[in-house]
């Protein structure tokens, strides 16, 4: 057993060495796109560091979403940005860093961070070693809460509150980014055959394993958020494949399923204060139950308002006069 | 059963999400729910009011559990007159939005207020620092998403500014969340009060949490990227992020020194001390400078903030109620001033003040709004300005730290200079007068609606400071 | 339920009847002409009839006192005593005459709403100065009256008024700010704001005798901006460019004299004065005052302008009441005192003719008054009178004031006072006199600069008549010094009451 | 040590070397299509003998029907996305590298 | 020194380098990189101190760094929206007043229109 505690401090130190190795070049690198991809490495490894501190729920959600769909994110929003400046040449484009104003500037900042290097291990340090946190009060209402995992738990009953908010953040992006740009005029591309089959394959695939990962949340790792990732990822897998959402979608259903989630959770809550219950509260009898509805629902538009997150801006509805039959037909399955 | 578990807590809360889903929904409808739903949340802030000023301080267990292992919302007299000026503000500027966004812009401003409001809301009744967190990002990312509503480089490029600034402030606020966490076990401010000890790690994190707020609040040197958002927003976004938004960081901050790091930091006190009187003076300096108007109301929002902090190093009972009546009458006398610069905007098609007596004159319900408002910046009499400053004046004097007096002093008359600068401008006799656009009425009253609220805190001050000692937030009725 | 009680309301009413109709005016569109008069006269009428009810009130044993909570400790205070009433039916008296006379005035000029609206809170503002029963109401309203008389100083629009504005802002704000901090400092020394006869300040802190010295400093500074003392002076004669019934006002009735006011107020009613006397501030504020009258005097010697000269006048004249304040003995006192009415109705009465020579004629500098007289006799009668007044001439009122000052100063025994007096009004003679001679024995040039033609009358009735009666005041106020209820008499009554042994 | 262990170890050590043959190509070769070519075949291959090595140490059989959805799953993905890769390369106008 | 301790002062570092890059660097996209690494930073400090105790593990910041991690992708997709944004409407995918040297040194191609529009609102 000796080796193996000496192998696996081993192995944390290289992973937390290459964490911050891979940290600094992506953020040093010349090139962006070098810079995205190695950010994409460095989500992965910190996945496998949430494995390290015992938090697969943690790993499942940095895997799928900080480290997938933030990838995803930033090399769309970098093929945008290198499509808008085609005229100018991709080094200009990159702006490495930036001339230091002065020396004294650099200095100064070099300074500071370094104090606060120091400030933090030194608190860090000389934490007080009980930290006993939360773990005896969550066991000990576990059994009330209706699931048995304790993260899910903690993210839908405990503290469900705060996961109502976050919800609405997650809306608020959608709003933000909805309200800053529409997203031009969509080439649709064809799937081609192969596309076309595989994406068959795997579509249907992936929502069932993230049917799954809801399913698992109440008593294993997993959960709404993972879910809900893993649906993202197959509606940005479906977008770049050129499936494009419908015109008669991207209406008020698109925009119902954006708020579902949030729309469900509001709703549960009031209906139970309805009964007596106070705000967020659900009877141990019913919780198991309720939580998934939630879950269901916040899977879903979880899944949807991350595409759009990807998507980048607020589909414009066709025309009416263009071919509207035409473009359902595009739009979903093979037109081949 | 039923009455112990509703809470008006909950409902002003809830109220604005669902109008916001209801908004984003039915983008037809969007500006008449919002108008009706900002009445139906000023509503229930009064009901809440009504009830705290019955029956005191109200805590209440989200889903039942109960600190450390749930949330709690909490009520006192501090957090319901942030609330109450919210609400206050906020009706106004809904009936000003109601004239002021066309068609296209107001589908989507409609939603990203109602969560503005639903994030104010929530963080000024939440007692659990990781849940104020969550607060605060939403409050952050839903003004960020209003400046970049006005288009054109300058919003984007302030917009992004501040979304980086307030993105790096949440962070360090975060961090020091986790080193507080993981101290004591457990993130309700209440039972961090009671548990908090003088360790490496609480240094840590006030440290870590003042400079965070510090960024989102706008302490100088930190205020950089305010002018610009500020500025450059649509006219009632300007009005609620200088009125409101900085305010909600501040908030955070008063409470976090107030009950969790309130032991032994009169040095950290006395350097945030000195920021504000350099935010005074400096905020003071360069609204006189400023040839735009709406760049000079958002640099005096920096010279403003600054009072704020002069109230950290004298720490008396005084001195709190002071800071907290200067912000209660700086938000409704700002917000008063970006909408009736909005008007003048609006009218005359810009605010170069050099330029601004050919608007002025025919606008003069505006410019009555902007001097009034003017008056309580300035401090003075009648104006809720007045009475904030005369009580830290006070403070400060009885403190014996005369130095804060003069910083004070000189605040108020930079502030009299830049004002009457522009009320100046507005008396000339101009030859030539403008092609101008007619502002609708209801946009003039609603300014002027807020800074006759200004001056009636100056007339009415007893009031608000009785519902200050609701829940004794600063520690103490007496002294 | 309660029968309202007008022991406690009459004073708010007396506020309010300025205040309303002021608002309602800024409302009223420029042409109503008809309506705005009529709130104009009806608000300064209602005014003169409640201060009437208000003095015989207060003889008749009644206590006036209207009290509001603004913070914890600290009340809106409307008191009507000896002093206040004085200052009151001073401004309520001459509000009236200058109300009508601005109406003459402006007729057919541009934003006469805005100028009426801000007259009127000017108005509402002294009076507020003069009820005000503690130096927390008395700064309330003071900084008040310096925000509302800032539009009427640059209401003209051009430039130059622009700049007099900007100039008498930066002179009085920061003599406000002043007056805060001293007020804020007393406060926190004495726990207490209220006025009372000889001072509270002597009974509440023990101690502190430097603090005090610089709050009394402080306070006097703030509010000798006002009153023009020496060095604060500057603003005063910038602002003669505002248009004749805004000089009028500021001159006799708002700001000058709620500075000459506040001295008293400061000296009598806040420290009491016989502890300022033992704190040693007493003697330098006299003589401030002393070297102030005597600078004035010069100064005004050698300006061409008349409303400048009037100005400086002013500032030499408004230091007699801080000269009589300042001299340690009721007599002294008595004579300072009476020159705030005294010398309020002479000089309204100069700058009504002053103005009424600039809007009828054009005439704006004294080289240009060649034989006015006989162009304008009945307004340059007033001005004779008021200039006679003004030098000391014996039946005069003026005469009245300086005899008790130096009396006052014999007695007790700062006899220093009396060249000073002496040089003064020689000076005043020499300021005035050539401006009489001009007027009356000097051949009037070929025309006017920019004459207009009122028919059979000199000038427009409006603009005659209240010069005529303030002049004719004057007469009276210094032939019937002596009988009950003259200026003189109700000043006496004051005096005993601060000097109460 | 039983047999399965020592065959598990084996595998893991064939899936891992597989591994590192993709990742050596995918650094090493030239162009953008002979680097998915690395990558794509060893990852795949190494994957599976990873997961047939993980299968022998399995509990029940659900887990081996899990391990091997995980990699039904992770070939679909993996050769989706690099038929996506390639042809975005060959729209791009990418010329396959020769020597 | 547990290894626990050794992922909570790597957190700690991470936010530190970040804040570093955040500062330094003027494109707009390497910054949003920048917030996501200090955020990272400050979720593994939030588990890692949590892990160090020897009983059962607390689901609390656990299910603290998965709102955390879903609140970083809003943000960021924001942040990256409203690049796009300002880089269609000015060109640049820098913040407004980065100063004209910092600009030239690294842009030296730059259109004279942008430059010179950044030069007009820096004066």
């Amino acid at each position: 057993m000796e080796t193996l505690t000496l192998l696996s401090w081993a192995f944390d130190v290289t992973l937390g060495l290459t964490l911050m190795w891979l940290a600094w070049r992506a953020l040093a690198s010349e090139d962006l796109f070098k810079g995205i991809v190695l950010f994409i490495a460095f989500g992965l490894l910190m996945a496998l560091a949430w494995v390290r501190l015992d938090a697969p729920d943690i790993a499942l959600a940095e895997a799928a979403i900080g480290a997938g769909l933030t990838g995803a994110l930033l090399l769309g929003a970098l093929a945008k940005l290198e499509a808008g400046a085609e005229s100018r040449s991709r080094r200009s484009e990159i702006l490495p860093r930036p001339a230091d104003k002065t020396k004294v500037f650099s200095g100064l900042l070099v300074f500071l961070l370094l104090a606060l290097v120091v400030m933090l291990v030194y608190a860090i340090v000389k934490l007080p070693p009980l930290a006993s946190g939360l773990s005896a009060q969550v066991a000990e209402n576990i059994t009330a809460s209706g699931v048995s995992n304790p993260v899910t738990a903690t993210l839908l009953n405990f503290r469900a509150y705060d996961t109502l908010l976050e919800m609405a953040v997650l809306l608020l992006a959608v709003l933000g980014i909805r309200s800053l740009a529409v997203v031009q005029e969509p080439r649709g591309r064809e799937p081609g055959a192969v596309l076309d089959m595989l994406s068959h394959l795997l579509v249907p695939l992936l929502i069932l394993v993230s049917g799954y990962l809801l399913w698992v949340g109440s008593y294993a790792a997993g959960g709404a958020f993972q879910a809900g990732a893993v649906l993202a990822a197959t509606g940005v897998l479906l977008l770049l494949t050129g499936w494009l959402p419908g015109a008669w979608f991207v209406g008020w259903p698109l925009r119902f399923l954006l708020i579902f989630g949030l729309a469900v959770f509001v709703a549960v809550t009031l209906v139970l204060q309805l009964f007596g219950a106070s705000f967020l509260e659900f009877p141990p009898s019913l919780a198991g139950s309720l939580i998934l509805l939630i879950e269901v629902a916040a899977a879903l538009s979880i899944g949807v308002t991350l595409t759009a997150l990807f998507l980048g801006g607020r589909p414009q509805p066709e025309p009416p006069s263009s071919g509207r039959a035409e473009k359902r037909n595009t739009s979903g399955t093979q037109p081949s | 059963m039923l009455a112990q578990s509703f809470s008006w807590q909950v409902t002003v809360i809830i109220l604005p999400l669902v109008a916001a889903l209801l908004c984003f929904m039915l983008p037809k409808w969007g500006r008449w729910l919002g108008l009706v739903m900002a009445f139906a949340i000023t509503g229930s802030v009064i009901v809440l009011a009504y009830q705290v000023m019955n029956q005191g301080a109200l805590r209440y267990a989200v889903g039942g559990w109960g600190a450390p292992l749930g949330i709690d919302l909490y009520v006192d007299g501090l957090s319901l007159l942030m609330l109450m000026v919210v609400a206050l503000v906020g009706l106004v500027v809904s009936v000003y939005s109601m004239a002021y966004f066309k068609a296209g812009k107001a589908v989507h401003f409609w939603p990203l207020w109602m969560l503005l409001w639903t994030a104010m809301n929530a963080l000024f009744l939440s007692a659990d620092i990781f849940n104020l967190y969550v607060t605060l990002e939403l409050l952050g990312l839903a003004a960020v998403a209003l400046v970049a509503l006005a288009g054109g480089v300058d919003a984007l490029g302030a917009a992004m500014r501040y979304l980086l600034v307030s993105l790096l402030g949440s962070l360090c606020y975060l961090l020091g969340v986790a080193l507080l966490y993981h101290s004591f076990g457990t993130v309700d401010i209440a039972l961090l009060a009671e548990r908090v000890e003088s360790t490496p790690a609480v240094w840590a994190a006030m440290a870590l949490m003042t400079v965070g707020l510090l960024f989102k609040t706008a302490l100088f040197p930190l205020h950089f990227w305010l002018p610009p958002a500020h500025a450059s927003a649509p006219a009632p976004v300007s009005a609620l992020l200088s009125a409101l938004v900085v305010k909600a960081s501040f908030y955070i901050l008063l409470r976090l020194w107030l009950e969790v790091f309130s032991q032994d930091s009169t040095a950290a006190a006395q350097l945030l001390g000195v920021l504000g009187a350099a935010a005074v003076l400096w905020g003071g300096v360069q609204a006189l400078r400023q040839t735009r108007l709406k760049m000079l109301i958002a640099y005096s929002t920096v010279s403003q903030i600054g009072y704020l902090f002069l109230v950290f190093p004298l720490a008396s009972l005084m001195a709190w109620q002071a800071g907290l009546y200067l912000l209660l009458s700086h938000a409704l006398a700002k917000a008063a001033m970006f909408l009736a610069a909005g008007n003048i905007l609006c009218f005359g098609g810009h605010d170069r003040i050099a330029d601004l007596d050919r608007v002025a004159q025919r606008l003069p319900l505006s410019l009555t709004a902007f001097a009034l408002a003017g008056v309580s910046s300035m401090g003075l009499p009648f104006s809720g300005g007045f009475i904030g400053k005369w009580m830290l004046l006070d403070a400060a004097l009885q403190s014996g730290q005369w130095w804060w007096v003069a910083v004070i002093i000189v605040g108020g008359l930079l502030a009299a200079a830049y004002i009457f600068n522009v009320i100046g401008h507005s008396f000339t006799r101009a030859e030539i007068s403008h092609e101008a656009k007619p502002v609708p009425a209801i946009m003039e009253w609603s300014a002027l609606v807020l800074a006759l609220a200004a001056v009636l805190m100056g007339l009415f001050a007893s009031w608000p400071l009785a519902v200050m000692d609701i829940g004794a937030p600063f520690g103490g009725g007496g002294s | 339920m309660y029968a309202i009680n007008w022991d406690v309301w009459l004073p708010l009413c007396i506020l309010a009847s300025s205040l309303l109709p002021g608002l309602l005016i800024f409302f009223l569109p420029e042409e109503r002409v008809v309506m705005r008069t009529l709130l104009n006269l009806g608000g300064a009428s209602l005014k003169l009839v409640l201060v009437g009810i208000l003095i015989w009130g207060v003889f008749n044993g009644h206590h006036y006192e209207f009290r509001f909570s603004l913070l914890p400790g600290l009340d809106l205070v409307l008191r009507a005593d000896a002093l206040s009433l004085l200052f009151v039916a001073l401004s309520a008296v001459l509000w009236l005459i200058t109300t009508v006379y601005a109406i003459g005035y402006l007729e057919g000029s541009p934003h006469r709403s805005r100028f009426f609206g801000f007259f009127s809170l000017c108005v509402t503002a002294t009076v507020g100065v003069a009820l005000a029963g503690n130096l927390m109401t008395f700064l309330l309203f003071f900084e008040m009256l310096t925000l509302v008389t800032y539009p009427l100083i640059v209401h003209r629009g051009t430039q130059e008024a622009r700049r007099a504005g900007r100039i008498y802002l930066a002179y009085t704000v920061a003599g406000g700010t002043s007056l805060l901090v001293g007020t804020v400092w007393l406060y926190g020394l004495a726990g207490s704001l209220e006025f009372t006869s000889q001072g509270f300040v002597a009974d509440l802190v023990t101690g502190h005798r430097v603090e005090l010295v610089i709050i009394f400093v402080l306070l006097i500074a703030g509010v000798g901006v006002k009153a023009a003392l020496l060095p604060l002076h500057g603003w005063l004669p910038q602002a003669m460019v505002a248009a004749a019934p805004v000089s009028a006002l500021l001159h006799a009735v708002a700001v000058v004299k709620a500075g000459a006011f506040g001295i008293v107020r400061v000296v009598y009613d806040v420290y009491g004065i016989d502890f300022a006397v033992s704190l040693g501030v007493a003697l330098p504020l006299a003589i401030l005052a002393a070297v102030t009258i005597l600078y004035g005097s010069v100064r005004a010697l050698f300006q061409d302008d008349l409303k400048r000269r009037l100005a400086f006048s002013t500032v030499s004249q408004v230091s007699y009441i801080v000269l009589g304040t300042a001299i340690v003995g009721p007599v002294a006192a008595v004579g300072g005192l009476v020159h705030l009415v005294h010398q309020g109705v002479m000089k309204i009465t100069l700058f009504f003719c002053a103005g009424n020579l600039a809007e009828t004629l054009g005439v704006h500098k004294i080289s240009e008054m060649d034989g006015v007289g006989r162009r304008m006799p009945w307004t340059m009668a007033a001005f004779t009178i008021g200039a006679f007044g003004m030098i000391g001439a014996p039946p005069m009122a003026g005469f009245i004031s300086k005899w008790y000052l130096g009396l006052g100063a014999l007695e007790a025994g700062q006899g220093w006072v009396v060249p000073v007096l002496v040089g003064s009004s020689l000076l005043n003679a020499a300021y005035f006199l050539p401006v009489l001679y001009r007027a009356w024995f000097k051949v009037p040039a070929a025309s006017w600069p920019a004459e207009r033609s009122f028919g059979r009358v000199e000038t427009s009735l409006a603009l005659l008549l209240p010069p005529l009666i303030t002049a004719f005041l004057s007469l009276l106020l210094g032939l019937l010094a002596s009988a009950p209820f003259s200026p003189l008499q109700w000043v006496r009554f004051i005096i005993t009451l601060e000097y109460v042994p | 040590m039983s047999f399965t262990d020592i065959l598990t170890v084996l595998l893991l050590l064939a899936g891992a070397s597989f591994f590192l043959a993709g990742t050596v190509g995918l650094l090493r070769f030239p162009d953008v299509y002979t680097r998915l070519h690395a990558l794509t075949k060893a990852d795949n291959l190494g994957l599976g003998l990873m997961l047939a090595g993980l299968a022998l140490q399995a509990e029940s059989w659900t887990v081996v029907a899990r391990l091997l959805l995980i990699w039904v799953l992770i070939l679909l993905a993996s050769s989706s996305v690099a038929h996506l890769v390639v042809r975005t390369a060959q729209q791009k106008g990418i010329r396959p590298w020769k020597r | 020194m547990s290894s626990d301790l050794f992922y909570a002062l790597t957190g700690a570092s991470l936010f530190t380098l970040g804040l570093y890059a955040l500062i330094k660097h003027a494109h707009i996209l390497r910054k949003i990189l920048a917030i996501n690494v200090m955020g990272s930073g400050v979720f593994l400090l939030l588990v890692a101190l949590a892990a160090g105790g020897q009983q059962a593990f607390d689901p609390v910041p656990h299910a603290m760094v998965i709102t955390g991690i879903v609140v970083a992708i809003s943000a960021t997709a924001l942040a990256l929206a409203l690049m796009l944004r300002l880089r269609e409407a000015s060109g640049l995918a820098v913040l407004p007043d980065t100063s004209p040297e910092e600009l030239s040194e690294q842009l030296p191609e730059a259109p004279s229109d942008v430059a010179s529009k950044n030069n007009g609102k820096n004066a």
